[in-house]
């Protein structure tokens, strides 16, 4: 009882308003009172306090999620589980979700992306699916700025491989982008995609009155207390002082916790499960509860610890990782607790299910907190928050296009494929095992990932997608193509895309000009979300991404789902043999804004983002697919930063000995480095040349040679003769050398 | 022919290695738990990859305590054929049957990629279906998989031809580009990259289906033998 | 020239899943009276003399490279030895 | 109750990738004072007082577990602890 003689008393806490300390505003502390009849004790209102932060809450986010489409006729589970389900025919299913792990990162970057990883598989394995593939969307600041970014850049990489390779699934994919705005501000959003039967479809629910809740897995220790409300808070020089013991990953634990928990669903004891994320053993217990319209009493005694002298209020906060809670059938604990052990992990019963809708704590024999379940989570506070359009807006959209100035194409073509968004992340890559499973057809490097489903002759197609420099300079138009962007990289890989789970990175909220920026990319993404048919089915959120005051790029990362529906649609971006022809698909405009060559020129983006038509997006991506499959194809590519002339070296960089001789017309500069949207890169055998016409409406570019070198004229004159040599050390150089 | 693979907690190439034997090589094979206290009836045993006990204070450290261990090397003993890939590799050094340790890659980090190996024994029970120096690419998933031994032990491997593979290009700073080492007596092998991850042309090649079927081959010829 | 000796551990509430393990090891070999283990580093630097005082030396470089201020402490040894 | 300590180093003649990485880093950040840089570990070990001598229990489980001799040396210092 000692330590809990230090905390403050219900008086103290309201008096010296130490609630704001804690992330409650006066008007929530009056809620809660009113819930509550009283006066919170330290506990409890630490337990408001992190279930209201918005990183549980959502509670400014709401208003804007609500938009999204999240129904299908594949979709099994929407937004409101840990992960979301998508049904891919033959009983069974695929879940995934993308989570972001920012904050964390910034402070000590190679644990923060670690356990970032951990907690996107815990999601994905508590629904009772086996996770199959990771991948990651990263932002960093311009490599050359300093060395704290480089340091955060290998952590930050070095941490997705550690976990991801010890814990044995393969990280197949991802996307990385620099930029000044993320220099102090990192992001970290991580994706877990797992596969499923529909009969062993689990959601996190305390059902059952009487029903034993059960602990399982790594030990609670004094880790992250506070993460959730830390997460919901912008950085600033102070946050070293507030930073809460960091949390470790374990990924060993939670290799034996998921072969554990998959065998425990086999079992008919099991009730309900979930993975203690964000506001731990608080926020897993509260929202269990919640969803099955239930209570929990829990005796906090029982928690298995790994320090001494914890506290009701540390135990409720911690964020150690590798946790999970469970509800099984009254009197079927000890199958659980010898399933466990022999994983050699603990299982332990430290509570029940009871009918009073009351989530009640006791320690050392007293009642240490008695708050209603759907006060903490259902019936948080909802916040309207106020939109303002920036003044920059107006002014981007009122410049006309502007067609940055080149003199020497070659030049210019080997430059950008050294910056660090276009080079080759190879370096990165390597470090992360991607065959594990030996079920990776499609590695890293190519447009979308492929997996194929063992036992079947499909396949799934995956990516994370987020151009935030087109969204920051337009959010709606930013918004559409991040989902447009992602389901061409789907399509050029020979997926159907299914599906999108969304990482809404932005700004403080309560900045009108960051809210108008999220909710109008919200709207650009559900608009493109219903024209190409791929429902949101979960997601997460991740605000206050600021340094001193200054925001990110709003930057709503898009993991998207695709099914291959035969490994003979397995398509990748390399070109394959000489003599095939070389299409473009879609339209050339002059569109700088926000392109790398933009970036390259000025040093800053500005102007329109470039335009996207929906309608005709979903009729290109329909045409390229189909072509797909009916095996018309050689190489697809979607064209995107750096348009065509990037898109035709990197098409060239898997061959010693291929090359290409391409002829563009109007200006050259647009039409190699325009970054128009709806566009693809396409090779098709000679003898599939009229199919392939009569199907999909491209230009004929140019042929697949033998020469290693690429060609590029224009009506009068040659505009790019390189070495594809030269072009691969440039864009394979880049990122190491910018680390020395 | 039936295979036992052998399963320490952490190990995650288990089931790669299962479906090589399974689906491509056409033969028998079962999961056999750490704790297991027999290997009876198994014709070859194979210790997988990944992160037994999350490779923690040294890979292949504590999992080489392990009950199965016993059995193991009473297998090696009797003459049967023990592979041991990447963490199994790791493990084979920890306990003993192999000579020599593993340090970490001079890059300091993990590396995952297909690379070039040189079949430099082709005499041996594992690699008999190879051409000596032929060259064959597998791939290599691992962070710790710079081999060390002494100069004496070193001697030794190469006088006795116990140095099977070697790497084109060394990925790591192994000694004498060292990827795979094999036992005096010819029947424990250790090697660093996968060859149950090159069984299928579909993830990029086949060139590890001949080691399994190197394995397979001796062993029926030897049982043909025996039974006659 | 000074041999220098830098002891790294894990801040006390941070989990040490090495530690863990190499203890569950230990005990399942029967060595149940090791209740505790904590791993970090111990790195041996030679330094040369220069201008710069050893000391500040040994505690930049500690604070820059060798620990994480974050979740690792750190404590060193200086020792001076003279060339024979 | 004895606390121990292991430092487990790599022997003289084994290349360390990880202490000549570091000592690479040190110099390019101006310390070029640091000549030589080795990296090995500190444990921590609690052990409880049993039947059997302490000393042989630190020394059994250095040479079965946590120093391999193929390329590592350990020494270890134990020291007791009188519960208070
Ligand atoms: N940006 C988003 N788009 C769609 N759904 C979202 C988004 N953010 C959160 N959600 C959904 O809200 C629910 C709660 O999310 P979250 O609190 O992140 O889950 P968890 O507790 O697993 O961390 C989840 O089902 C999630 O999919
Ligand atoms: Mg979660």
């Amino acid at each position: 009882m000692s330590s809990l003689m230090l905390e403050p008393s219900p008086e103290q806490i309201k008096k010296e308003k130490i609630y704001q300390e804690m992330g409650l505003s006066d008007e929530e502390f009056a809620m809660v009172e009113k819930t509550l009849g009283r006066t919170p004790n330290y506990t409890e209102t630490g337990l408001f306090s992190v279930m209201w932060s918005e990183h549980c809450s959502y509670k400014n986010s709401k208003p804007v999620l609500k938009k999204f489409p999240t129904k299908g006729e594949h979709v099994l589970q929407g937004p409101g589980e840990g992960a979301g389900i998508v049904d891919i025919g033959d009983e069974q299913a695929v879940v995934f979700k993308i989570e972001s792990h920012n904050h964390p990162s910034a402070i000590e970057p190679y644990q923060g992306a670690a356990t970032g990883v951990g907690g996107i598989i815990r999601d994905v394995f508590s629904m009772g699916a086996r996770p199959i593939a990771l991948l990651n969307s990263l932002r960093f600041g311009e490599l050359d700025a300093s060395a704290r970014v480089r340091y955060l850049f290998k952590e930050v990489v070095a941490g997705i491989a550690g976990y991801g390779n010890c814990i044995g699934i393969p990280t197949v994919g991802g996307e990385i982008q620099f930029d000044p705005c993320y220099e102090g501000n990192p992001l970290v959003n991580a994706m877990c995609v797992g596969l499923i039967d529909h009969k062993d479809i689990k959601k996190g629910q305390a059902h059952g009155v009487g029903n034993t809740v059960m602990y399982v897995g790594a030990k609670t220790g004094r880790d992250g207390i506070h993460g959730a409300t830390f997460a919901s808070e912008e950085l600033t020089e102070a946050s070293d002082e507030k930073r809460p013991a960091v949390q470790v990953g374990d990924p060993f634990m939670e290799k034996l916790l998921i072969e554990a928990c998959l065998e425990l669903i086999q079992s008919d004891a099991l009730v309900g499960i979930q993975d203690m994320g964000a506001a731990g053993l608080t926020s897993s217990s509260a929202e269990m509860a919640s969803k099955a319209g239930s209570g929990i009493e829990m005796n906090l005694d029982l928690v298995p610890q790994r320090e001494t002298g914890m506290t009701a209020y540390e135990m409720m906060l911690s964020e150690s990782q590798e946790r999970m809670l469970i509800v099984v059938k009254k009197g079927r604990e000890q199958e659980i607790v010898d399933l466990f052990s022999k994983y050699d992990l603990e299982a332990v019963a430290i509570g029940q299910v009871t009918e009073d809708k009351m989530l009640r704590l006791v320690h050392n024999g007293e009642v240490v907190a008695n708050v209603p379940a759907d006060a903490l989570a259902e019936d948080a506070p909802v916040y309207h928050k106020p939109s303002r359009e920036p003044q920059y807006f107006g002014e981007f959209q009122a410049m006309d296009n502007d067609i940055p100035a080149v003199d020497d194409y070659n030049e210019t073509l080997v430059n950008l494929l050294k910056q660090p968004t276009i080079a080759s992340k190879e370096w990165v890559y390597d470090q992360y095992d991607y065959m594990v499973r030996t079920n990776t057809v499609v590695a890293p490097g190519s447009d979308a990932a492929v997996v194929r489903i063992r036992g079947t002759e499909k396949a799934l197609a995956m990516t994370t997608d987020c151009n935030s420099r087109y969204v920051f300079l337009d959010p709606e138009t930013g918004g559409k193509i991040a989902v447009a962007e992602a389901a061409r990289n789907i399509v050029a890989s020979g997926g159907k895309p299914l599906a999108i789970t969304d990482c809404l990175n932005f700004g403080n909220p309560e900045k009108p000009e960051v809210f108008w920026q999220f909710e109008k990319a919200a709207e650009g993404m559900s608009a493109a979300c219903s024209v190409l048919n791929t429902p949101v089915i979960g997601g997460n959120v991740s605000l206050y991404n600021e340094t001193n005051g200054t925001a990110v790029y709003p930057t709503p990362v898009v993991g998207m789902m695709g099914l291959v529906e035969h490994l003979n649609h397995i398509t990748t971006q390399d070109f394959k043999a000489e003599g095939d022809l070389i299409y473009l698909v879609g339209e050339t405009k002059d569109e700088f804004g926000g392109s790398e060559l933009q970036k390259m020129t000025y040093g800053r983006i500005f102007g329109k983002a470039p335009e996207l038509n929906l309608e005709k997006e979903e009729k290109v991506q329909k045409q390229v697919l189909t072509a797909i499959q009916r095996g018309l194809v050689a190489s697809a590519h979607d064209l995107a930063e750096g348009g065509l002339g990037v898109a035709l070296a990197e098409s060239l960089m898997g061959s010693k000995t291929l090359g290409a001789k391409v002829k563009v017309s109007g200006n050259s500069t647009s039409a190699l480095f325009s970054e128009s949207q709806s566009r693809f890169l396409v090779s098709v055998k000679k003898e599939d040349r009229q199919q392939f016409e009569s199907l999909v409406d491209a230009s004929l570019i140019g042929e697949v040679t033998n020469n290693g070198s690429l060609l590029i004229s224009s009506d009068q004159e040659d505009v790019i003769n390189l070495q594809v040599e030269e072009l691969r050390s440039a864009w394979k150089g880049a990122i190491p050398c910018l680390l020395k | 022919m039936k295979f036992a693979v052998i399963v320490f907690p952490g190990s995650n190439c288990d089931i790669d290695m299962y479906h090589a034997i399974k689906d491509e090589l056409g033969e028998e094979v079962e999961y056999v738990w750490h704790d297991a206290d027999s290997l009876e009836g198994f014709d070859g045993i194979l210790l997988p990859g990944g992160f037994s006990y999350g490779d923690y204070l040294r890979s292949g450290a504590i999992a080489r305590f392990s009950n199965v261990m016993k059995e193991v090397i009473k297998a090696a003993e009797a003459g049967k054929p023990v592979l041991g890939v990447c963490n199994g590799f790791q493990v084979l050094l920890e306990s003993g049957l192999l000579p020599g340790a593993m340090r970490r890659n001079e890059s300091l980090k993990f590396i995952c990629r297909p690379t070039a190996l040189k079949v430099q024994n082709n005499n041996t029970m594992f690699s008999s279906e190879y051409q000596e120096g032929e060259v064959i690419t597998v791939p290599i998933a691992h962070g710790e998989g710079n081999y060390y031994c002494d100069e004496e032990t070193l001697q030794q491997l190469k006088e006795n031809n116990q140095i099977v593979f070697t790497y084109e290009n060394n990925p790591n700073g192994s000694l004498e580009n060292i990827a795979g080492i094999i036992n005096e007596n010819g029947n424990v092998l250790g090697m660093m990259p996968h060859p149950e991850r090159a069984v299928d042309e579909l993830l990029g090649g086949a060139d590890g289906l001949k080691l399994f079927r190197s394995i397979v081959k001796q062993w029926r010829e030897a049982n043909v033998i025996t039974n006659a | 020239m000074f041999k220098v000796k830098v002891y790294v551990t894990l801040r006390e509430s941070v989990l040490d899943p090495q530690g863990a393990a190499v203890k569950h090891s230990l005990q399942s070999l029967n060595y149940n009276e090791v209740s505790e283990v904590r791993i970090g580093k111990y790195m041996e630097l030679t330094i040369e003399k220069s201008e710069r005082n050893v000391e500040d030396v040994v505690k930049e470089v500690c604070d820059r490279l060798l620990a994480n201020p974050v979740i690792e402490d750190y404590r060193y040894e200086i020792e001076e030895v003279v060339a024979q």
